[in-house]
């Protein structure tokens, strides 16, 4: 079952204007970035992107922001990036907070058909407003529903011709709830490889999880907060 | 005297038990991490998906593909291992960390919490602390006593959108250690050389002071 | 001539589609995957934990540690993956399974299927089959059309306890190819040479029976 | 931190009367065998096992069966074992079964702090009997609670001093969810190895929630459907 595609443009067909998109990442780390270069060029618009976090100004998922291409964030955690704050505190941008738990959980619940858990994350704050609330074992919580996209686009470190994924270190983060969500879902992976070439035994993301893959050209992995310790 | 945020660290890191997995939130939380006592053994878990976590990486040796939740780069000690972010907040939400370290804007005296937002001026969004707060069984605030106006964060309520309702049971600041119980701030320790009074006249909620405050020992 | 098991499968193998992931259930659907139509690639996936199982080992190289959901021993193809019970069933409750293929005791014309329980005679227990049939878009039953006692077991009404309500599309037996819509059973082929009148006698559900029944062509 | 007790005894240490246990396992593959045999040994009674099968007459759970140990078994299948069928229509052993998928995925949930979610299986039949329906885009779901332990017993291929664990092809099956249920969990292993020797890219289960590994002494590894074909 071949899922390969040539390049990102193949990759990305049949995204567009106002559809909602899951893009994997924590930060700059294990983002898609030659898919997210291919959408700034494909100029779509309105879009809502579901991701943990919205890049910075010049990379990432901010690439988007400046492009005026998205219509809503939905994500955890949004600090970091003037351009976010600028659309969002004039009103241009629409954002969803989510707890990141539950920001996980409920992608994962979207690929795994359950549409919706209790959690205690959130309760009594404004992320409960218009939640179900009920008690387990003495403790409140609140009623979250699933979450899926048209498209997930996730990034791997390797992966093979039938879709199979492995991610390395804390490069995973999102990518693998996200591919479960998609209706389609989008692998770009540094290393493509044959089928049969990688253990069954260590696939993070299985293959039926991912409709088109591609190697992408180049990664260029910025890292957000470079902290060093000094030989002693 | 007061504490210096290195002060903060030491004290909280006199918390650690051993055999325990702990996160620490971004700033002087992850400080702690530097002071843990001899004889405890400890596993550093951050939310975006590792265990294990060891110091920052020699100069040149970064790697992007392995950061922590703050985004620092870092390294990983021998028996680390990598998940996916629903695993790691299952590990949170399950209570298998036994121990959140975090930093707050304001806490109140029922336990609440607020630090992530604040209305019309700045919102990063709540990150992992909604669920952190939200799961752990042992919640310890780092923060300073009053903010920079002077005002006390250290509440009978809360002013700011909360984080979490009830979650916190103890507070280290630059002058003292709190304990919170039956909705009143106790008062367990206070920093070398502060007094008593000095904390009761920065403490806005409810303050329970015992006949005698012992002083910390760093 | 009514058909035999292997026909049964054949005729069942020939609803593949190409790029379809498909679950079979034990007995005549793990038949199903001798008859793959040339041109037609599916993965096949066993709800304790593989995708991409391959045919059974050679004598000698059996695995324990590698089975399916029917307790076989089995091998994997290149491209095969392994993963736990909970991703398992999230793949087949999240509808990334295109096809599933299952036996059944009873078949009711509004889709119910009763597979798991005679009550005060046998419960061996449902295993996956309620997630299997409460998820998959596309169920396909396999079995024969009549009891041993030459009772039918397509039902106006299933009179076993249910595993599942309104799920299942179409069923495959030795006699005939019926879909379900509309709360009826739809006859859309028969088995070579055998006749309506036959298929008529042998279902208790009501059947729609169409001016022209093609035969089947294995 | 090491977690290594010296042998089954030490490592089922606490394990009571009346407890509840999660053995993990699908048939007779992958099931936690060294600490079974210490089971019987031990003679706990009236226990509660929540495991997919319940073995074979003379292997696996069926050892505990047959011993009388059991007071209930929660499980998805239970076929092929004589003594079980005996004891549970004779009214000896109380059973709950539980479709496989719903199960797998209360015993994640009692390991990641979901009290409750929404799924589709077991609605309109006897599973959903008192428990609540609710309908999600045009599809009836019940509610179902998570599942927890005293303790959870699984059996890994490999592990390491600080509880990683590894398993091996179909052998994973309900190890990995079950070991998150736990409040104490068990972990024997093929092969034990010192901390750093695993790839912490590759680890099943990580070591956070197990409390006590051990080697196993012999793995006997039954085969309940030995299933091959002839060399053409």
């Amino acid at each position: 079952m071949n899922k390969v595609v040539k390049d990102p443009a193949a990759a990305l067909e049949g995204i567009q204007d106002g559809m909602t998109l899951m893009v994997g990442g924590f930060g700059l780390c294990g983002i898609p970035e030659n898919s997210i270069a291919q959408l700034v060029q494909m100029g779509t618009k309105n879009l809502t992107c579901i991701s943990n976090n919205a890049g910075v100004d010049d990379f990432g998922l901010g690439l988007l922001l400046q492009a005026k291409q998205v219509k809503k964030m939905v994500s955890s955690y949004v600090g970091e990036n003037d351009e976010f704050e600028r659309q969002m505190l004039s009103g241009e941008l629409e954002v969803e907070l989510i707890p990141q738990g539950s920001l996980a959980e409920r992608c994962r619940a979207g690929g795994a058909g359950i549409p919706a858990f209790f959690t205690p994350a959130g309760y009594g704050t404004e992320v409960a407003e218009g939640k179900e609330v009920r008690v387990f074992n003495g403790k409140p919580h609140i009623l979250e529903n699933a979450l899926t996209a048209d498209f997930a686009i996730v990034k791997a470190w390797k992966g093979d011709t039938e879709g199979n994924l492995i991610y390395k270190a804390t490069a995973r983060n999102f990518n693998p709830m996200m591919a479960m969500a998609g209706k389609i879902t989008i692998a770009e992976v540094e290393e493509l490889v044959p089928a049969g070439t990688l253990d069954p035994n260590q696939i993070h993301t299985p293959g039926i999880f991912v409709q088109r893959i591609f190697q992408g050209e180049k990664f260029e992995k910025r890292i957000e907060q470079r902290t060093v310790r000094t030989k002693q | 005297m007061a504490l210096d945020k290195t002060g903060i660290a030491k004290r909280i890191a006199q918390e650690l038990q051993n055999g325990w997995y702990v996160n620490l939130g971004i700033g002087i939380p992850t400080l702690v991490a530097n002071y843990i006592p001899e004889g405890i053994e400890v596993e550093f878990q951050s939310e975006n998906g590792i265990l294990g976590m060891g110091p920052f990486p020699f100069e040149g040796e970064e790697d992007p593909d392995l950061i922590n939740a703050g985004k620092q780069t870092i390294t990983v000690r021998a028996g680390a291992s990598f998940f996916d972010s629903a695993t790691s907040f299952a590990m949170i939400r399950g209570q298998h960390v036994q121990l959140t370290v975090l930093g707050a804007m304001e806490v109140s005296q029922n336990g609440d919490i607020a630090n992530w937002k604040i209305p019309g001026k700045m919102v990063k969004g709540m990150g992992g602390a909604m669920d952190l707060v939200a799961s752990a069984e042992n919640i310890i605030v780092a923060m300073m006593h009053s903010n920079k106006a002077g005002e006390s964060k250290i509440l009978k309520a809360c002013t700011l959108p909360l984080t979490g309702v009830g979650c916190v049971r103890k507070v280290v600041t630059e002058l003292a250690v709190l304990e919170i119980r039956d909705g009143k701030f106790h008062l367990i320790e206070r920093a070398p050389g502060v007094s008593v009074e000095e904390i009761i006249s920065k403490t806005e909620g409810d303050l329970v002071v015992p006949e005698f405050v012992p002083e910390m020992t760093l």
